[in-house]
């Protein structure tokens, strides 16, 4: 096993084992804990590709702090109407770069599928995430999460983040 | 638009009150209304919204759209001037522009390569005249009679719009003396273009302009203010229908400046409030607001029938492009923007402001939800009515927000376009 | 329900025999045929079946669900009572109730408040008096012109009913004399509801009727007993279709009790036999059987027109719920219960049981194949006709399970509920 | 097939020209004219593809297909003879067949096991005859009358062709002297079938056949050819509508053989050329060319209508049936085969050559692509129409590729299947 | 690297062979292989989620050993009639805690694609999978799995396990 | 840690690795990256699986070396005219035998899920990949990548290499 080897795959599981998380709080409506996946001084945003690929900065969702992505699920929770969703995430096509020891700058594919109150599943959205990852000592945590989404069309609306 | 009344199948749609407050469900699912709207309305004597000027900034530029749902190019001739054209090829009627957006000086359908120039205007077709002994097209082609069907380009303030109508009048005009000053208010000066967003819904286009033409249910259908017990300090309400035929109107909420609010933010204090039962934001920046008008307005939205709704929320500025497709769906296009001399940090906080609209805003989500509610609970009354009662007993009353007069007045001007009562119909002509 | 011929264009479909042996598969595709089923059958003079008592056991307890393909709630009212209504708000036509189930004192429409008692009365309209100097409603408001629509509800055995019907009878007069008997057979004692599964098919509704009313189908589609050479002891037959139209009936399969067989699966044994040649299940527990009715019936099915269909399978009890989605597509809802005093043994045996129905069923899953099949095999023969012909000599008899007898008499209640025929329309009135 | 004017709304579709050189859209969206080709063209006096004979080499071999979207099986019968059969139970409508492929001596409905002979006769009704005291299907009851819709069958070549008409002539005789000629150029000796892939495309079926029918775009838009600088030598074009009706036709591009060119692949060389500005292949072998017929043509392509298309581009070959799946989709099914006494080098090249067509074809993949794009573009336009013009005034003229005769050809035949003119219908006989 | 990371890592791994194995045998029509995946002494199920969320017990599916394992594939290959599907599954967000040495509670999203006779894909279900995993000389086997899907309207029928 | 762990531990690590830059590269228009993950001497392939099946060998797409893959992103990015689609490729079912020490062969699921210019994301197509990856200076490459689609029904076109 060449030296690098053993270094990468630690990356590589220990990035997983983030996303997995991610996905299971979001998934199985745990949104409490998806701001402590990030640190306090971070950056959320979920953009379309559309203005992405222009150049353009108009986001559907833009958190520059833990504590709006707390104020989001406190207003998920308590004052915005919506069909509650049931998400799931998928992930692939992992690529990282250490920019320092304790700091990876990854990009992935996802799919998130949902499903309605009537029971039925489908293809919700599809894109990429641009994130960054910092050590901390609970672990990794998202110093920037970037959503940006192929499905331009958003269906009804998106109230769950992504 | 002059339809007489034979022409129109009394069983189609039947209002059960002149005013507007009984509204047939069918208006909702039925497709035969729906083909009616795209012929009267769409393709009839109003002017549809396209997008922004500063979109298609450039010589060339192009953005693909659609009048209704009739797929249309609006671009940018080499000598500055718009045009608009149907993306439907002369040859045999394939899409001629089949990207969203780009430049280019001319464009050519794929299928037989046929060109038109920016405005639409046939100017090649390959082997016209063959090819050694290859005929080519007969003699009595005239590539002028060949062109993509061209329609009326006219912007008003950087909005610019469309019409397949030869009669109506100038799109000023259309917009009218009482919109006019509220358009004038939001572009008043050079504006930015910061990307667009876009929402499809499961239900039908006029719910949605329903909804906008609605500030009863701004307070009890958007909880996000009162559940994080935001003082609404002296609210004044303007909700104005354009008089010649209720189609347009602009509702406000005003409140009167107050000492020390600026664009520093220290607005931001007494702008929050929190009570021990009650909920708060850790950081209520997103509301926070800067004065940019004369009037401080934290609402504006105004509908410019059929296509456009203008939106000023706080500090995020929207044109909305409402776009059917079909009975039971309907798509939005917000298209945010700023102004030219915007501070780095007016910018941003326009861009956080993103979070307050849009699919996914704090007091807007609920929207389409609430369209798509109604869709369902309709689709199978197609002879039941609504009931549109608020304030009825007050239509002069414009400084309330607890009104559905603006709803009526749309109803009744809708009607006459598509010619579903005995009146001759005045169309949105004066 | 009263539908002068004239009122019927003869084109719309026509039964070749009066018998009821000869059904234009025109029925199950034609839109028009399937809006005519929503106002004559499931808004006429029938009872939908909507669900169990003991899914709303307490006050406040509701359901959404539909009759038809009209969303309608049921409810528990404070006083114990039940009321269902038509989820469509009065104001401007949301639906009101969002939730499948749940417990609440009053139903508030989101989009602007309305506020609805349990049993559909309107008790609230924000800002009706206005505020201030708002006006609000018109004195001329009366909410109680202004309730959900309320349907008629009735519940038999612990089954809740509605119908939209004024006319019609009684829920047990309209299940009637001969029906009355079976469904006591199943609903003698109380009950525990276990939940509920659902499956979605892209056929027609009645061609799961037809395929409930057709025992002939059972041992010839479900090979799930001859593969696994389970040998049918003494097999006894009762099929009988209600008299008065035939739209509902009973089909069961009995076998005298024999020694030994008893709760302690010791019946096992004796029921499964293996062949050198045959195949034989491992693990034969999930077709023990209990007996826990006077008459040891594997299989009791009974269709209560139009949306219930009760059954009992070994020990698996189960109130099916069929609802139509549009022509081509319907959605069975399982309802799983047992009874308050089983002991956990026979609980464990109906779970496990389970596996032998609903949409992963060993003896059922064929039946959402077949009639899929049925479907897409008679799409594009409109104008064609099923040969309806099993035992058609013998209309008498009812202790076969060999017959077609139960889907021709279906069939000619189905035209006259329809006014499909010259006879005067009695509807499923006696 | 003789359908007075009457029965004809003049309003279903009007042609503008009677040259066939101006279509109007709606030919390619509407419901009604859609029912009334399957009326009219799949069940009238035409007779459509269903698959090679190669595919159903052995007795009891079968495959299930479409005649327009009426299922259809396809079968091989014991004394070897071919049958096919509309694939819906003559009993309750079930489908019969549900495998795509395979083999068996008869079929049995899973419904209720009727059984029927690979000729689609009725050979077994379960419980005919009842059961100890069962009374079984009634004395009247002839199996003989309840067989499944037999339809004519006759292969040419080795195609397999089927009709529900029993007045149209018989197969060689449709496919006609001008045609057969290129039919046997292609199918001259035994054949190997080699699979077949499946491309479903969202817009009309005869959007398909127009661009089959239409030289002129071939290097328009498909720019494989002109990108990679691919020389195309001495190129001869013919292009022959059927005489008879114009429903039928060829187009062939013929290269005189040239020295060198041979198997070995020695004609790659000169075959391409690069120029500094261009782009070339790193491996042009897809683009090798074995002669292997007397005329040197890189294309034969070859509609019989309605349902087969006889394509040979280089060394592929394939037969490709056209299914229609409503106004708005059609389903391509690409048939590929070679000759029993291909060298493996002949066959690999056969293979390699599938980059070339199909849906992921280098000079094929733009044809969906533009049928969708005038689907796209001609729905909210039923009354506009094309305007098909290209070597108009020289109707004889069949050497050339720049046309688009065989196309307006196409539709003045279309026309009087249709009964679409005050013409007395001819319908595709002589 | 830290002590438990190397151990959890070779839990995901073996975690993660186990899932594939399950997936290729079902997504490859080897329905014999699947019941093997199991102990003998097992419990499988499908519940809707509906169900599991209300804490009833009715499920489409209930094995309480292996022997029902295989009597499921052997009706499903020799009595019952359906259009044979061809599923793809897909995991995510996995999460496992170590009950002892020998046994994990395993927590996964999945996604079922199903591909009909006609050449048409779709999704077909999701949902969660709730999971016992036990070590035996073959390795990890599922003790328990109960398969809780999002998708409540099951179209048309439910033939081959998810 | 049983002895073979580790290595079929690094051999999963490293077949991910290139399933990953596969599918990253596909799916975020690096056309151009896609040849070079494959040697010089290689078989790509698309095939429904309705003739694999068959034992049919008509495919849609064939290419017996690496150039013949240079030439179909050329054409792509040069000649052929279609609407650009947005996939994203998700995998599962990961099964793989060792020929030797420099040879694996490898199946698995895949799902490409599309996004149209309209902005509607669906699953264009499900399969399963049969692979040979042969090992090589710059890591494993793709001596054979046999794509076998489910999908037989192909959408429009298929012009973006799955
Ligand atoms: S369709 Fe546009 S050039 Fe022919
Ligand atoms: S629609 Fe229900 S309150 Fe207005
Ligand atoms: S439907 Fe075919 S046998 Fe009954
Ligand atoms: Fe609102
Ligand atoms: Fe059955
Ligand atoms: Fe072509």
């Amino acid at each position: 096993m060449s030296p690098g080897t053993m270094e990468r795959m630690v990356q590589r599981f220990e990035i997983t084992e983030l996303f997995d998380r991610y996905a299971a709080a979001l998934d199985n409506d745990r949104l409490e804990e998806w701001p402590a996946l990030f640190v306090e001084d971070c950056h959320y945003e979920i953009i379309p590709k559309e203005n992405e690929d222009a150049g353009l900065p108009a986001p559907v969702m833009l958190c520059d702090n833990a504590a709006m992505l707390r104020d989001r699920v406190l207003s998920l929770r308590h004052a915005n109407i919506y069909e509650k969703p049931t998400y799931r995430h998928f992930t692939s096509g992992l690529q990282w770069v250490a920019v320092d020891a304790d700091t990876l700058d990854v990009t992935s594919n996802y799919l998130v599928v949902n499903t309605s109150q009537a029971g039925v599943s489908a293809v919700y959205q599809a894109g990429m995430a641009k994130d960054r990852l910092v050590r901390t000592p609970e672990g990794w945590r998202f110093k920037r999460r970037r959503i940006v989404y192929d499905t331009s069309r958003v269906q009804t609306l998106l109230a769950v983040p992504i | 638009m002059d339809h007489p009344i034979l022409e129109t199948p009394p069983a189609l749609a039947v209002f059960p009150h002149t005013d507007g407050s009984r509204v047939p469900y069918k208006v909702f699912s039925s497709q035969e209304i729906y083909e009616r709207e795209q012929e009267r309305i769409f393709r009839g004597p109003t002017w549809s919204f396209l997008g922004l000027e500063v979109e298609i900034a450039r010589p060339g530029d192009f953005k693909s759209t659609f009048v209704g749902d009739t797929p249309v190019v609006m671009t940018r001739n080499e000598d500055g001037s718009l045009a608009a054209w149907v993306n439907r090829c002369a040859h045999r009627g394939a899409i001629v522009c089949r990207l969203q957006r780009g430049n280019a000086m001319s464009h050519s359908c794929v299928y037989h390569q046929w060109n038109y120039g920016t405005a639409g205007n046939l100017q090649g077709v390959p082997f016209r005249r063959g090819q050694k002994d290859m005929t080519g097209m007969p003699k009595d082609f005239d590539p002028r009679h060949h062109s993509l069907r061209q329609l009326r380009v006219e912007s008003y303030g950087g909005l610019v719009f469309a019409t397949f109508s030869d009669t109506v009048e100038a799109l000023a005009d259309y917009i009218g003396p009482q919109m006019r000053p509220y358009v004038d208010r939001i572009f008043h000066k050079p504006i930015e273009y910061l990307g667009c967003t876009r929402q499809f819904s499961d239900s039908n286009w006029k719910l949605y302009l329903e909804n906008v033409k609605d500030p009863y249910h701004a307070s009890l259908l958007h909880l996000f203010h009162t559940t994080f017990n935001i003082l609404r300090v002296g609210m004044k309400a303007r909700c104005i229908a354009d008089e010649r035929h209720g189609l347009h109107n602009i509702v406000m909420s005003i409140k009167q400046p107050e000492p020390g609010s600026s664009s520093d933010g220290a607005y931001k204090a007494q702008n929050i409030r929190s009570y021990d039962e009650g909920f708060r934001l850790e950081d209520p920046s997103v509301l926070e607001m800067v004065q940019e008008f004369d009037e401080l307005a934290t609402n504006h939205i105004q509908p410019i029938f059929p296509q456009l709704v203008i939106q000023q929320i706080h500090n995020t500025l929207v044109a909305r492009q409402l776009l059917p497709k079909g009975p039971g769906h309907f798509e939005l296009v917000f298209h945010f923007f700023g102004y030219l001399d915007d501070t780095p940090e007016l910018r941003a906080m326009r861009l956080k402001q993103a979070n307050l609209v849009g699919p996914a805003g704090y007091i807007s989500m609920e929207d389409t939800e609430a369209t798509e509610l109604v869709q369902r609970g309709t689709a199978r009354d197609a002879e039941a009515s609504s009931v549109i009662e608020m304030s009825r007993a007050a239509p002069e009353q414009q400084d309330t927000l607890i009104t559905e007069s603006l709803v009526r007045r749309f109803w009744v001007g809708y009607q006459q376009l598509m010619g579903f009562d005995g009146a001759a119909p005045q169309g949105v002509r004066a």
